[in-house]
């Protein structure tokens, strides 16, 4: 809670060491620490499945599972929703509401369809007796690539909430921040599943 | 000082000056550089353009050039006025996955080859 | 302290005892500085000389960084060293052949298999003074640990899985051994004694176990895994030499069950899917 | 309806957990009905359950980590009492699944809900005080992360009442803990309440770190933080590090339990050393977020009392960010005797004898500190020598351990647990009494009566060393931790030592209420109306005791290390400056309620009744979304307000 005394005054402070941070830098610096423990967290689990992937206790492994078609269009979908809401933030930054609005209900679309084949490729996983419970491969496979899912659908939850809020209050600087801190939110999905694809898919598949 | 056209949870003046330096060039480009990162992994997956046994590698040297495109383009990390904060915080955050990781498969491997 | 009777746990403790002494020489000074310094610069000491600006000086934090160092560097040689050459894993090198022992932690007691000898003991462990034993060690539960303090290193025993330890008792003598890692309500009273015998000796105790007592079947196995504390030393007539084995894959309680141990690390066959 | 939840859970055939349950129960419900008589609770509301003031919270923090520790000391001497009576072939009083319960339940509590709410207690009051500003950087956030910590709190203490605690250790090592083996509650209490107090946990170094790095008062450049700053920082990066794998692996767990996947199982290619490696990759970095910011105390402690600059400032700040770094590396001495090769044990092996010396430096750099200065023996100061004397004998030990052949004799007897509690009470415990008896003034207006406080200290050490020296000795004999009777009639002498040992250190914890209490019935002869007792040497002595909500009504500029101290040499302390209105974060519900729903949905995950989880569950996130709609979150105090206030506490008697 900064004073507003004069000296707070002046242009804006460029190095921490010049007084506290102003808000935007804050909330964005803290929630990119919070993206750094996600990661952290995810790290636990590619751990446990470099380590397990091959557990497969007699159960099917990746090469029966795996359909890199799916996979591919999934990795297209998340990429291209990266893309959308990279250009949704530029047109909240100018204030173009309508473009916004456009842009993020196309992110939506491709996180939803994303989300959609992956649960259709988990339903037919476990159709075919391969559930989470049928070896310690399987609990891994499903776990991490469940998590990432996980994160998408409260991506999607959040974002309907955020287009809700600027439908309501305009693009103000407080819904402005609680925006960009989706927008990283969303990218680090992707980075996460770049670390899926290549090493559960591609790797896997092989 | 705390005007109606300044709502009061605005602590700092100037905070608008802090915009970000993103274009839709800049995502573009960025985008594009991860669709053919992409394209060439899934290649490099499913083809033997790569020496078979050097095919893990090269995927792996994919996802490193793709997180990259990712963190610069899209996260824009190199630009802003707060960036040596940033990227401390990254390097730290990929040396404990790193630690994570390849920790885990080093000990557990040993493990595995030390209990046939 | 403890009185080792093995070169394992002698090399130990010697270790022990010279680590600490090269610490002590730095940790006594250290606490006497502390005690003496608080002492005389407390505030009501008129003697005292003061230098309160006296905040830095580069020598100083020089001496201060290198003792620890040194230090350090020292004993992380000796660690280097003394973690290869005691490695549990390490065969004792002495002129005799070493006896293979197979060992099984149930709830709540100690399962040891003779495979060479085709006998078993529960919660007693008779070894030949003067010869390296050879243990294999499993779990048909949950985690655990074995050790026999005044022989030396401890390892765990876990499902699934084969550890190694080497051990050798100089004289003959009861010995002590012990569960350290807790494994549930039964786990105090999960101790037994190893009697070393001279060697001469231990042939006669595997005639005299042959002689009498059970055979350990599937069905007695069975009856051993259910949970059970202090049970009192038992010894077996014969045993499956491949019981051990058969624990390890999980099959040795229904054998129709396809292995269902860890894919990667088979304890008998080739690592499944390289 | 109620899941796995029916009158048997409560301990009605079990005599200790039941009268234990029945007088706590008691104690509570006199404590409400007092708050109720008095009507004490709108107060309550008002100016403490929903407060957002990092003071208030840490306050809190502290109150929650001492209740515990009461807890958790029952526990102790508990278990010291078996141990020193079940010996032979007598049982004890308490038969093993009782016994189980209680090592694992102390474990627990005095790591989770002691050590950690202690340290973020002394975090929250002290680092936006010293860094000279207003608030954390969430404040909002810090109400939920503190109230998230309570819940995880109320939850393992619970477990004491309906149902009952694990019996697994504090480790919950799988396949013990898998369904297979541990099919009660048990676990589920220990899996819940510690995911949700870690969530909290993770949230509180979030706000930390990005306090630290964001906001500082104009010209507090890094190489003027104080060095408590600088611990608190290394401290927050670990947990930002390392909680988040505690709960993946504590997710993995829980899928195992509750839909039988196969993580750590023995069966379909679980591997259980995964869940060992796992939890010590979060384990060892733990330890050293408890002990870092307790060297950030005594670096305060022993400066401000040797009237002298902590020695050498940039040694101390590299040696705590070294310890930072290396402790994520060492992590595989927990269990070198799992049966890893040489050379994998070698390395971690030489990994961990390296932190060894950053921390001696540190270990020099107080004793060069107190060279030439003028030592005052308050109180804190008696903790800093116990706690320099006592903490290089559990260092030294320590390394002993590091090494992994010399691991291999004594992993797993209670020399290790001798070991961690002469570091933790040597460490740990002594740098927050330090830190309670330094700061209290502080945060309450009044010091501490220093007999008692000395008194106290004494008992803790002579305590201390008779309770566990005797364990390092029986450790050498082959004594096994964990064991709920011991055979050898031999160790009895021993045993009976370090039961003395508990006893006397519970003298030490009266002498400290009786400190408390004496020091609340003199408080007005012992007013800290200057806000600076000790002549201190950071800004948090700049304000006036107990600091006003926004701490500081103009903002300090930094020029120095050891800021007011300087200022005070120059004379321009309590300058009185023009005010102009300033902004506190309003008072909000948000995260008392946050974790009432939390609680609710871990009791009832923890019971099985899906229904309320959900329930529970929709409720955090409608609150959640109800606060993030919100946007009136600060007030203004006037300038007016503020000259009214600096007036009130600078006029009676000018500060410096
Ligand atoms: C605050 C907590 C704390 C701290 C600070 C430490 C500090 C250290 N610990 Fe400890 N440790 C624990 C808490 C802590 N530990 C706990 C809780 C456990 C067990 C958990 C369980 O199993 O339940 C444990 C267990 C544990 C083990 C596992 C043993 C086993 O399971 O068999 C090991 C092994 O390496 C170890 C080593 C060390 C080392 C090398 C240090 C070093 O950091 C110590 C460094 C300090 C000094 C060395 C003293 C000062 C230095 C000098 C005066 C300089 C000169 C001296 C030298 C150069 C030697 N610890
Ligand atoms: C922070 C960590 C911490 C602390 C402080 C302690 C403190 C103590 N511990 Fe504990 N202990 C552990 C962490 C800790 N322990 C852990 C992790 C284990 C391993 C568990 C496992 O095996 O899984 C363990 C295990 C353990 C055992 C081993 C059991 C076994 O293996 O069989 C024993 C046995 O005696 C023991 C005893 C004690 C005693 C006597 C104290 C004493 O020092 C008592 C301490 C008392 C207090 C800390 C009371 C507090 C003070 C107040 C309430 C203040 C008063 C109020 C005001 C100032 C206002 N502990
Ligand atoms: Cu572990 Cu085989
Ligand atoms: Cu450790």
């Amino acid at each position: 809670m900064t004073a507003v005394t004069t000296a707070d005054r002046g242009p804006a402070p460029l190095a921490a060491a010049e007084g506290p941070a102003p808000t935007r830098t804050v909330v964005a610096y803290g929630f990119w620490i919070f993206l750094l423990s996600d990661i952290i967290m995810f790290s636990g689990l590619f751990a446990a499945y470099s380590v397990l992937w091959r557990n497969t206790a007699g159960g099917p492994d990746g090469r029966e599972l795996f359909d890199l078609r799916n996979v591919f269009i999934e990795t297209a979908c998340l990429l291209l929703s990266s893309y959308t809401c990279g250009l949704a933030a530029l047109s909240a930054e100018h204030r173009q509401i309508g473009r916004f609005f456009v842009l993020e209900a196309i992110t939506f679309l491709l996180g939803a369809a994303f989300l959609l084949i992956e649960i259709s490729e988990f339903a037919g996983m476990v159709a075919k007796g391969a559930g989470p419970s049928r070896s310690a491969f399987l609990s891994a496979f499903f776990t991490l690539v469940g998590t990432h899912g996980a994160h998408v659908t409260s991506g999607l939850l959040w974002l309907i909430y955020l287009v809700a809020q600027v439908a309501a209050k305009g693009l103000r600087p407080p819904v402005l921040r609680r925006l960009l801190c989706f927008s990283l939110f969303w990218h680090a999905l992707d980075i996460i599943w770049v670390g899926v694809f290549t090493l559960v898919y591609l790797m896997g598949a092989r | 000082m705390v005007g109606a056209d300044r709502p009061l949870h605005e602590r700092t003046p100037g905070v608008e000056a802090e915009e970000s330096r993103a274009n839709v060039l800049s995502y573009t480009v960025g985008f594009g550089l991860a669709v053919i990162l992409t394209v060439m992994s899934f290649v490099v997956a499913q083809t033997n353009l790569l020496w078979e046994p050097g095919i893990p590698v090269g995927l792996v040297v994919l996802a490193f050039a793709q997180i990259g495109v990712h963190l610069v383009f899209f996260l824009h990390m190199g630009s802003g006025s707060d960036n040596t904060n940033n990227i401390i915080a990254l390097t730290y955050g990929v040396w404990i996955v790193f630690l994570v990781i390849a920790g885990s498969c080093w000990i557990m491997f040993n493990l595995y080859a030390n209990m046939m | 302290m403890i009185d080792p009777k093995g070169p394992i746990a002698a090399a130990e403790w010697l270790l022990m005892i010279n680590a600490t002494e090269i610490m002590l020489v730095v940790v006594v000074p250290v606490i006497l500085a502390t005690l003496g310094f608080a002492w005389w610069y407390r505030a009501s000491n008129g003697r005292a000389s003061r230098d309160p600006a006296w905040a830095y000086q580069g020598s100083v934090e020089f001496v201060t960084w290198s003792i620890p160092a040194l230090v350090v560097i020292l004993l992380g040689g000796v660690c280097w060293i003394g973690s290869h050459q005691l490695d549990p894993r390490a065969p004792i090198s002495v002129n005799a052949k070493p006896l293979q022992v197979d060992v099984v932690s149930l709830d709540w007691k100690w399962l040891f298999i003779y495979p060479d000898q085709r006998i078993a003991a529960v919660n007693e462990l008779v070894i030949p003074a003067e010869t390296p034993v050879s243990f294999r060690l499993t779990s048909a539960t949950v985690m655990n640990s074995f050790f026999v303090p005044q022989l030396g290193s401890q390892i765990y025993a876990m499902t699934g899985m084969t550890t190694h330890l080497n051990l050798l008792a100089d004289k003959p003598g009861d010995y002590p051994g012990l569960a350290t890692n807790f494994n549930g309500d039964g786990f105090s009273d999960m101790h037994f004694i190893v009697t070393a015998v001279p060697a001469g000796d231990f042939d006669g105790w595997i005639a005299k176990v042959r002689s009498a007592g059970a055979a350990l079947d599937d069905p007695g196995y069975a009856q051993l895994t259910k949970p059970s504390s202090g049970v009192p030393p038992t010894t077996y007539r014969s045993v499956d030499p491949d019981l051990f084995e058969r624990i390890v894959d999980q099959t040795a309680l229904n054998p129709d069950k396809a292995r269902a141990g860890n894919a990667w690390c088979p304890p008998t066959t080739a690592a499944a899917g390289g | 309806m109620l899941g796995r939840l029916s009158w048997s859970a409560i301990p009605f055939d079990q005599p200790i957990p039941l009268i234990t349950s029945v007088v706590v129960i008691l104690i509570v419900l006199a404590v409400l009905a007092i708050v109720t008589v008095k009507g004490w609770w709108p107060y309550l509301w008002r100016e403490w359950i929903t407060s957002v003031d990092h003071k208030r919270i840490g306050i809190m923090y502290v109150f929650l980590g001492l209740v515990m520790m009461l807890r958790g000391f029952a526990d102790a001497i508990m278990m010291r009492t078996q141990q020193a009576v079940a010996v032979g072939s007598a049982q004890g009083y308490l038969p093993p699944e009782h016994y189980d319960q209680i090592f694992s339940a102390h474990g627990t509590i005095m790591i989770f809900f002691v050590a950690m709410p202690l340290i973020f207690g002394m975090m929250n009051f002290v680092v936006p005080l010293q860094l000279g500003v207003r608030d954390v950087a969430f404040p909002v956030l810090n109400s939920v992360a503190f109230w998230l910590t309570a819940s995880g709190a109320l939850l393992v203490n619970l477990s004491l009442f309906i149902g009952n605690f694990a019996r697994t250790g504090w480790w919950n090592y799988p396949p013990l803990s898998e369904l297979a083996y541990s099919p009660g509650v048990g676990v589920d209490y220990y899996l819940w309440s510690l995911q949700i107090s870690g969530a909290g946990t993770l949230m509180g170094g979030i706000n930390m770190v990005t306090t630290i790095l964001k906001l500082r008062c104009p010209g507090m450049s890094y190489f003027r933080m104080p060095v408590f700053c600088w611990t608190a920082l290394a401290s927050s990066m670990l947990i930002v590090a390392a909680f988040p794998i505690l709960t993946a692996t504590f997710v993995m767990l829980l899928l195992d339990r509750y839909v039988g996947m196969h993580f750590f199982t023995n069966e379909a290619g679980g591997n259980q050393m995964m869940y060992v490696n796992l939890f010590w990759i979060w384990g060892h970095p733990e330890v050293y977020i408890l002990i870092l910011p307790a060297f950030g105390v005594f670096s305060e402690v022993i400066a401000t009392f040797s009237g002298k600059p902590l020695f050498g400032y940039r040694s101390m700040v590299l040696a705590t960010l070294a310890i930072c770094i290396i402790s994520f590396m060492v992590w595989l001495h927990h269990f070198f005797t799992m049966g890893a090769g040489a050379d994998v044990n070698a390395f971690f092996g030489i990994m961990s004898m390296i932190i060894a010396v950053p921390t001696g430096v540190k270990i020099f750099n107080w004793l060069f500190t107190m060279f030439r200065g003028s030592v005052v023996f308050t109180t804190p100061v008696l903790y800093t020598i116990g706690f320099m004397v006592t903490f290089v004998i559990g260092g030294l030990t320590g390394v002993l351990l590091a090494i992994p052949p010399i691991d291999f004799v004594v992993h797993n007897t209670v020399f290790l647990v001798a070991h961690f509690h002469n570091v933790i009470i040597g460490g740990v415990v002594f740098g927050m009494f330090a830190a309670y008896n330094y700061w209290f003034p502080k945060a309450f207006g009044f010091t501490l009566h220093d007999g008692w406080g000395k008194a106290g200290f004494w008992c803790w050490l002579v305590g201390f060393y008779l309770a566990f020296m005797p364990l390092y000795v029986l450790g050498l004999l082959g004594m096994a931790r964990r064991l709920q009777h011991i055979d050898d009639p031999g160790w009895q002498p021993l045993l009976l030592v370090a039961e003395l040992g508990a006893v006397v250190i519970f003298l030490g914890i009266l002498c400290q209420i009786m400190q408390l209490y004496v020091s609340i019935r003199t408080r007005e002869q012992r007013r800290d109306q200057a806000g600076d007792p000790w002549n201190g040497r950071t800004l948090e002595w700049s304000t006036s005791s107990p600091p006003p909500p926004y701490n500081f009504a103009v903002m300090p500029k930094v020029e120095t290390l050891d800021a007011f101290w300087e200022m005070k040499q120059a004379g321009r302390a309590a300058r009185q400056p023009p005010y102009e209105a300033i902004e506190v974060p309003r008072n909000t519900g948000t995260g008392f309620i946050t974790a009432f729903f939390a609680t609710m949905t871990g009791f009832a995950a923890i019971w099985d009744i899906w229904w309320m989880a959900i329930l529970g569950l929709l409720a955090i996130v409608i609150t959640a979304s109800a606060f993030g709609w919100s946007e009136n979150r600060e007030q203004e105090i006037s300038a007016d307000e503020l000259s009214r206030r600096e007036d009130a506490w600078l006029s009676p008697g000018p500060a410096a």
